[in-house]
């Protein structure tokens, strides 16, 4: 398997929500030309990867259906900043007037794009445009660069499952990229917000934590989470595309729970009790929405937070017991009040003001870390 | 007619190239029918069209007088035509049992029945006095013993019509009676046999006829008793043929080549296969190591040449000590080495003839410069070789080693050997199945050899190679050098004796 | 080996075998073109065809970019199969190097400008030939099979590669490796100017040269004659007093370093790639067979095969614009691929059309 | 003693896979043919069998389903390798072309139709299948937390191929004659043994296991398939060779591989070995290493089929 190896990076794709596909295909019949107005160029993964790749495609798909927009997505050969440029060049050659580029790897390539190709708005989800080996954002008057606060979806995620009664958590994220750190840590707090709501005593909550370091669906992933479930971890928050199947299936067979990641997971297994989502399909399609009503928020940097009902859990879907829909709008208002102060990869300092190295560095009391290296 | 077999107008094409051309075989019931030829006649090739090897382009076969098609050797089983390959056909790993049954099994259901076949086996091992044990494995077994596998293979399923390719190459003089007379119970039970060597005097000791080809051409059948050698080797190679080796008196020198106390372990076990042995070969001798198969000789060789390592002992070569240089150091020492096994060790079988003919010498400064080959050189050498030593190909300097006749690859060897002026000359079983002119050849090369002041050590199975050549004798048995002799002054029974362990003489 | 001269060499009549293994292969992808969307297979088909002539220079300057570092490691495949040795462990070789480049590219600043990335493409080199080495020296001295060891190198490599990442060249925010320094970039020499691509530099001329060395090299030398004797005949080259043992190792260890040097040079075009901490083997490795498969374990035929799978790489990437999944390239390669195995059928055919006495040896020459 | 069940049930998940797929391998490599496609057949036979089940899903479910899937992982994955055996046994070319080959289009394959069928390039598959605990045999003290409780019908039937295997080679005429067939075609030839028969037989046999295993490793570990089996064909192929081509060693191969991959992703239950201080990266390499360590030091007699690799030609000695 030479391509099996190479298995692509962020190929998650749980199954139901991935349905969003079939009428890609047929966009082919919908364009009797070969003009693509709205694109989007994947990263290493697929559209249907369960991560911002099919998020931002189903935001895409759902803004240029309800539109009638042409609409199509490119996959690069490799995972390089050219090898980027070249795809913008191909859609931009399709006809692309708008690119829709998920992920912080398409920060150089947007940069140096935006310059090139003014007519064309460039959309960059979880990063911003900067020149190469600098970090000084630039965000060309064509650009607009979006973040998520994912340490709230995570916080949320958290707040909820120590408040349903668990206190025996893990997280498993795939790698340890930022959004995926921001999940944990928000995880993390989340948990320590409710525990110290609810009176329990300083570590009594014990949270099991690592990175696998792929977003594959292997039995090894599978193993760490039974063993981890073996041990008498109750619920794994399972942050990273396909080690998520691996994840449920180790519930199943164990009897326990898993919380899912950035778009609802309820249908893909039974043992999901809730999801840890950023609205990655609004955001999109609201920024496309901006360039038709020529009202693109060119130039900007946002961050979608629960300000913006940028991040939530899918209380309809979600198997809590206890944990109310009360309770849930009640965090939520904190949240969006900044009644709670939730760090982040970046603002998550230790003592000599230097960013922390894991979740262990995290200011916690009753949540106990346990770095799983 | 009385004919168990009919071969007529057998004509089979490699390419287009005429192995066989309209040739004829006729074979009796109860007859032992020799088939005679030199090296590359076409004996194999007829063998195999008539075992279903092969299929003929043309021409037709006939068993007991029905006209039959052989696609595969099925057909040929079914017809109870069996063989035993010039190049044994068993399996290394398997058990005697097992070889002997393969394609023939006994099965409930799929499932070996191994029992009775084993009783079956045993019976005609006593029978046929064909001693073995169906549990070892082929690999730990001597030659000998692998062909009287081969012969129970044939007659464990009953086969009528019994070929012989060149059985007895391998085999010691004793075992050589032993087969004639395996033979001969065979042919009195009725069964007929096909038996090919190029030793005259083995067809006039067991045929009854003998058909001659000369490449790929028939030639004649004769009645053996009445016919000469002579006129048996004229039919063969087509001209007179001298039978006598002339051979000057011996000049002796320096000891060119000492072994002191060589002992050698074999490979995964803690059996000594070479034990304390010690000898001296002087300028101007051929001593020849003279034993049956599997006695240490090809050890004692590689012990010497270096291919494997000694336990103990010490090697000189004119007085230099190099038991611990590596091959190639010996080999500069003034060591040359014709190997037992020329497609294994002698040859890069898919290199060329000039590539081959520099394999010792590649790296000498008139073969190159700075690393670099030049090609030049290669060329006029080996060209120059094929000149003087007269080797054959279809494409000479450029011809593929593999696709040559083995008479012609080991003239290869045996010039690329000779040609380095080596003061010692280690020769292993150097005119094994190659046909008289050949053999007559190489034995011509040694002598001139020795006749130029240089040593020569001989390795052979073949008792008229070594009472021939030879100027002095060591027997080697069980790994031990058991006797010193004088070629002159020892009959071949006798040397029999010395080979079987049964008698022993240490000279010095 | 030598040209005969009323019939085609042997590297002719290979050449023409891939041809037709190429065409078939091709037909292949058209088929399933047509199969999946008659209306665009045409076009598209031909965009494939045109491959990395579509976009002008720029294009070209794509192909060579994916062509180098598969050359290398198809160079490095071949290499050990000329001596007898499969190389399954191209991939771990690929990624030792890259790390060693770009280690030495991220820390070693203290080197001046125009040494700098010959440096850091060195301690690829040397990384590679330990990583190719290791399994050279267990089949020398412990007689195990090198596709094993190669392949549990390869994790190993992956593994350790990771563990190095994070401990010396990790960009957290982003989970890769950090840029290297400009210097420790190969020179582009104004490529990028004529070929209007960031692509482009010197790093093609560089595989060139390695094929060129290594086609001396086991075409030309002594060392090179030693090391083919070892493939065809390790019993008769060690009775030839070659050492083989010594052979086998230095053939790895070549091996290697050709692999780590196309990791080097992946690395260090200034392409924006870096490494990631990933348990996943580098393709790149794999795709070393593929090549060297393709290019009949000649050096020059690894060239252009690894030019050709660049070039049609390319146009898979292209006929995105019509709807088609890049895949259809790997079904492509493969079907050639594939096709190579009638190599030997292709080449009787062809004997037989231009049949002569002479050639009887011709055809042993294939057994 | 709870720690140690649950190893030997995750140890099954890594090793059964692995063992089947090995032994497919034992199958061709014994006959004469080299076949590093397991990898790529591997992927054939999990998208086919996952594929079924995805189809049938609505219509059945419990271990009938898993049982006929395996079943078509098996019959896809002998189809598929057609492909190796003709080039390698019709055409005589090198082993590793046409295994690299379908390495290389299984994948792209399987991509390809799946986005062409279902647009989406993963496809679902609901387990039904998970074995909490066998009826009466799980509740056997010691045997029955060991080998029976949370656990796939497919341990068994790995189980039981690697039975049936050892008795086939070892004591059928079948795996005589293909045994035959890849140490000594000739010999084989000369009594009457249909090489090119047994030899495509040796291969199928080998497509249909790596079939069946690329099925058996994605039922107990994940939720979907979606195109890779994550290179376990090739450490398959490590298997097979460590196990030096023989079904005993290569079952000790596949479990000590098992075992090993196991304690690497689960050190962190296990009480002595969570506080020393290896990193995760560490534990990953375990394996691997282990493995060269230990075939450095047992690799001195190989035991590989001689013929392996060589392609029979009738008229050649
Ligand atoms: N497989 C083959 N392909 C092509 N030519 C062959 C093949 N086998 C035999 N030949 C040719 O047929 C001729 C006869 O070969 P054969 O093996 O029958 O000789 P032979 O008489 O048995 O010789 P020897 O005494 O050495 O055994 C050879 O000279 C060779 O040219
Ligand atoms: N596959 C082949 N195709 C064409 N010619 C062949 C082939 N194999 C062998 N030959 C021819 O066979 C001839 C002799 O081969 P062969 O091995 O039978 O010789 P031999 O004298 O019988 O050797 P041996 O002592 O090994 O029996 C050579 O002239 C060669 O051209
Ligand atoms: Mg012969
Ligand atoms: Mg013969």
């Amino acid at each position: 398997g030479t391509k099996s190896n190479n298995g692509t990076k962020d190929n998650t794709g749980n199954g139901t929500e991935a349905t969003a596909t079939p009428e890609a295909t047929a966009t082919t019949e919908a364009s009797g030309s070969d003009q693509y107005e709205i694109a989007l160029i994947t990263d290493i993964g697929t559209i249907d990867d369960k991560s911002f790749n099919q998020g931002a495609w189903e935001g895409v798909e759902a803004y240029a259906k309800e539109n009638n927009k042409t609409y199509k997505y490119y996959k690069p050969t490799e995972k390089s900043d050219e090898a980027y440029v070249t795809s913008i060049e191909l859609a931009i050659k399709g006809g692309a007037k708008i690119i829709v580029c998920p992920g912080y790897m398409f920060e150089v390539p947007v940069h140096t794009e935006q310059a090139k190709y003014p007519d064309v708005k460039f959309v960059i989800l979880d990063g911003v445009p900067h020149e190469e080996g600098s970090t000084t954002a630039d965000v060309a008057a064509n650009s607009y660069s979006i973040f998520y606060a994912e340490q709230e979806a995570g916080f949320l995620a958290g707040y909820a499952i120590v408040k349903e009664g668990y206190t025996k958590l893990g997280f498993m994220g795939g790698i340890a990229v930022p959004a995926v750190i921001r999940y944990g840590y928000g995880f993390a707090q989340g948990a320590e917000y409710a525990a110290k709501e609810l009176g329990l005593a300083a570590g009594s909550v014990d949270l099991k934590y690592t990175y696998v370091g792929n977003f594959d669906a292997t039995p090894d992933n599978q193993a760490k989470a039974a063993s981890w479930y073996n041990e008498g971890t109750e619920v794994i928050f399972a942050c990273g595309g396909a080690v998520g199947n691996s994840v449920m299936k180790a519930a199943e067979a164990a009897g326990k729970k898993v919380i899912g990641v950035d778009v609802d997971q309820a249908t893909e297994s039974d043992t999901v009790i809730t999801s840890s989502m950023k609205n990655l399909k609004k955001s999109v399609s609201d920024a496309l929405g901006t360039f038709y009503t020529n009202a693109f928020p060119g130039g900007k940097s946002v961050t979608l937070d629960a300000t913006t009902e940028g991040v939530e859990l899918p209380m309809d879907t979600s198997k809590f017991a206890k944990f109310t829909k009360d309770d849930y709008t009640a965090i939520y208002d904190k949240i969006v009040k900044k009644e709670v102060t939730i760090l982040n990869d970046t603002t998550a300092l230790d003592k000599d003001g230097k960013v922390i190295a894991d979740a262990s560095g995290l200011p916690l009391e009753n949540v106990k870390v346990q770095m799983v290296k | 007619m009385e004919y168990v077999i009919e071969m007529n107008h057998i004509t089979k094409e490699f390419g287009n190239f005429k192995a066989l051309d309209d040739v004829t075989l006729c074979v009796k019931k109860g007859e032992v029918h020799a088939l005679l030829g030199e090296n590359g006649a076409g004996k194999s090739t007829l063998m195999s069209v008539l075992f279903g090897l092969y299929q003929a382009e043309q021409g037709e076969i006939k068993i007991n007088g029905n006209p039959v098609k052989i696609n595969n050797p099925n057909d040929a089983n079914n017809l109870n035509i069996g063989m035993v390959h010039q190049h044994f056909k068993l399996v290394h790993n398997f058990t005697v049992l097992e070889s002997i049954v393969l394609g023939r099994e006994t099965v409930n259901g799929g499932f070996l029945k191994m029992d009775e076949a084993r009783k079956k086996v045993v019976e005609l091992s006593e029978h046929y006095k064909l001693k073995i044990d169906p549990d070892s494995y082929i690999s730990d077994i001597t030659v000998g013993m692998q062909q009287r596998v081969e012969i129970l293979k044939m007659l464990y399923c009953d086969n009528e019509i019994l070929i012989f390719d060149e059985p007895t190459a391998v085999l010691t003089p004793q075992e050589i009676d032993e087969l004639m007379k395996i033979m001969k119970n065979l042919v009195e039970e009725g069964k007929s046999i096909i038996f090919i060597s190029h030793k005259l005097n083995e067809i006039k000791a067991v045929a009854n006829r003998c058909t001659v080809l000369r490449k790929g051409k028939y030639i004649g059948t004769i009645d053996v008793e009445t016919a000469t050698r002579e006129t048996m080797s004229e039919m063969m190679v087509g001209r007179k043929v001298n039978f006598n080796l002339e051979k000057a008196e011996e000049k002796l020198g320096d000891v060119t080549l000492k072994v002191e106390g060589l002992s050698i372990m074999a490979k995964g076990s803690h059996k000594k296969v070479v034990n304390d042995v010690s000898f001296e070969v002087k300028r101007g001798e051929i001593v020849c190591i003279a034993g049956i198969d599997g006695n240490g000789q090809s050890e004692l060789v590689y012990g010497i040449t270096g291919l494997m390592p000694l336990q103990s002992g010490r090697i000189e070569v004119n007085g230099k000590d190099i038991t611990k240089d590596s091959i190639r150091k010996r080999s500069l020492a003034g060591m040359a080495h014709i190997p037992e096994d020329r497609h294994k060790h002698g040859l890069v079988l898919d290199y060329n003839l000039q590539q081959n003919a520099v394999l010792q010498t590649y790296f000498e400064p008139r073969f190159q410069r700075h690393g670099f080959i030049r090609f030049d050189a290669v060329r006029e050498y080996a060209r120059k070789l094929i000149k003087q030593y007269d080797i054959r190909s279809s494409q000479d300097e450029n011809s593929i080693t593999r696709g040559m006749s083995g008479g012609n690859q080991q003239k290869v060897i045996i010039a690329r050997e000779l040609d380095r002026d080596p003061d010692i000359v280690l020769a292993v079983q150097p005119t094994r199945g190659l046909d008289v002119g050949a053999t007559e050849y190489i034995h011509r090369q040694l002598i001139k050899q020795r006749d130029n002041g240089k040593a020569v050590l001989l390795i052979s199975l073949e008792l008229d190679e070594v009472m021939d050549v030879s100027d002095r004798i060591l027997v080697i048995y069980e790994g031990e050098i058991v006797a010193d002799l004088d070629p002159k002054s020892v009959t071949v029974q006798e040397l029999g004796l010395y080979m079987s362990g049964s008698k022993r003489k240490i000279a010095n | 080996m030598k040209k005969q001269k009323f019939e085609l060499s042997k590297g002719g009549k290979d050449f023409l075998a891939s041809i037709v293994a190429i065409a078939a292969g091709l037909l292949f992808g058209l088929i399933i073109l047509l199969f999946s969307n008659a209306r665009q297979a045409f076009p598209a088909f031909g965009m494939i065809l045109k491959g990395g002539f579509t976009d002008g220079l720029s294009g070209l300057a794509q192909v060579f970019y994916l062509s180098t570092p598969i050359i290398l490691t198809g160079l490095s495949v071949g290499f050990a199969f000329k001596t007898g040795l499969f190389n399954i462990g191209s991939s771990g070789q690929f990624t030792c190097g890259a790390f060693a480049a770009v280690y030495i590219g991220v820390k070693w600043t203290f080197l001046p400008g125009g040494v700098h990335w010959i440096v850091a493409l060195i301690g690829a080199l040397i990384a590679g030939a330990i990583w190719g080495m290791v399994p050279g020296i267990l089949k020398a001295v412990a007689n195990v099979n090198e596709v094993i060891t190669s392949i549990m190198m390869n994790y190993i490599g992956m593994y350790l590669v990771n563990i190095l990442i994070v401990k010396y060249v990790y960009d957290p925010i982003k989970s890769q490796s950090v840029p290297v320094a400009k210097s420790a970039i190969i020179p582009k020499l104004g490529l990028d100017k004529i070929f209007h691509s960031n692509n482009i530099n010197i790093s093609i001329f560089i595989a060139i040269l390695a094929v060129i060395i290594i086609y001396i090299v086991l075409n030309k030398t002594t060392f090179g004659y030693e090391l083919k004797a070892c493939g065809l005949s390790p019993e008769a080259s060690r009775y030839a007093g070659i050492n083989a043992k010594r052979n086998i190792i230095l053939s790895m260890t070549i091996a290697g370093a050709l692999s780590g040097l196309g990791g080097g040079l992946l690395y260090l075009a200034g392409s924006g790639k870096y490494l990631q901490v990933l348990d996943v083997l580098a393709p790149q490795g794999f795709n070393g067979i593929s090549v060297a498969l393709l290019g009949m374990s000649n050096p020059i035929g690894i060239l252009f095969a690894g030019l050709f799978i660049g070039h049609i790489t390319v146009g898979g990437n292209n006929i995105q614009l019509y709807n088609f999944v890049p895949e259809i390239v790997d079904i492509i390669i493969s079907t050639i691929i594939y096709f190579g195995a009638f190599a030997l059928l292709i080449k009787s055919l062809f004997d037989r059309f231009r049949r002569r006495p002479s050639e009887a040896a011709a055809v042993k020459e294939e057994k | 003693m709870d720690i140690l069940y649950f190893i030997v049930q995750q140890t099954m998940f890594f090793a059964i896979p692995l063992l089947i797929v090995a032994l497919g391998g034992m199958f061709s490599e014994r006959s004469g043919v080299v076949n590093i496609a397991l990898e790529g057949i591997m992927v054939m036979g999990g998208f086919f069998g996952i594929g079924f089940m995805h189809i049938f899903e609505s219509r059945m479910s419990g271990q009938p389903l898993l049982l006929l899937a395996l079943l078509v992982a098996g019959v896809s994955g002998a189809l598929f390798s057609l492909l190796h055996a003709f080039a390698s046994i019709n055409l005589k070319a090198d082993q590793t072309i046409s295994g690299t080959a379908l390495n290389m289009f299984a994948p792209a394959f399987v991509v390809f139709v799946a986005r062409m069928v279902q647009g989406v390039q993963q496809i679902q598959f609901k387990d039904t299948f998970h074995i909490n605990k066998v009826p009466v045999l799980g509740s056997i003290p010691v045997i029955g937390p060991l080998l029976f409780q949370n656990s796939y019908v497919t341990t068994y039937v790995g189980l039981g191929i690697a039975i049936l295997s050892g008795i086939v080679i070892n004591k059928t005429r079948f795996g005589l004659r293909l045994r035959a067939c890849g140490e000594h075609p000739q010999a084989a030839d000369s009594v009457g043994i249909n090489v090119y028969k047994i030899r495509y037989a040796g291969v199928m046999i080998s497509g249909a296991l790596a079939g069946i295993g690329g099925l058996v490793f994605i039922v107990p570990t994940s939720t979907n398939f979606n195109a890779t089996v994550a290179g376990y064909g090739f450490l398959a192929l490590a298997v097979l060779i460590f196990g030096q081509w023989r079904t005993n060693k290569i079952i000790a191969a596949a479990f000590f591989f098992g075992i090993m991959k196991t304690l690497a992703s689960a050190y962190s239950g296990i009480p002595v070995i969570r506080d020393l201080p290896i990193s995760n990266e560490i534990y990953k390499m375990i394996p691997y290493i282990a493995t060269l360590v230990i075939l450095a030091f047992s690799s001195k007699n190989s035991q590989a089929p001689r013929a392996e690799g060589i392609p029979y030609d009738k008229g050649s000695r």
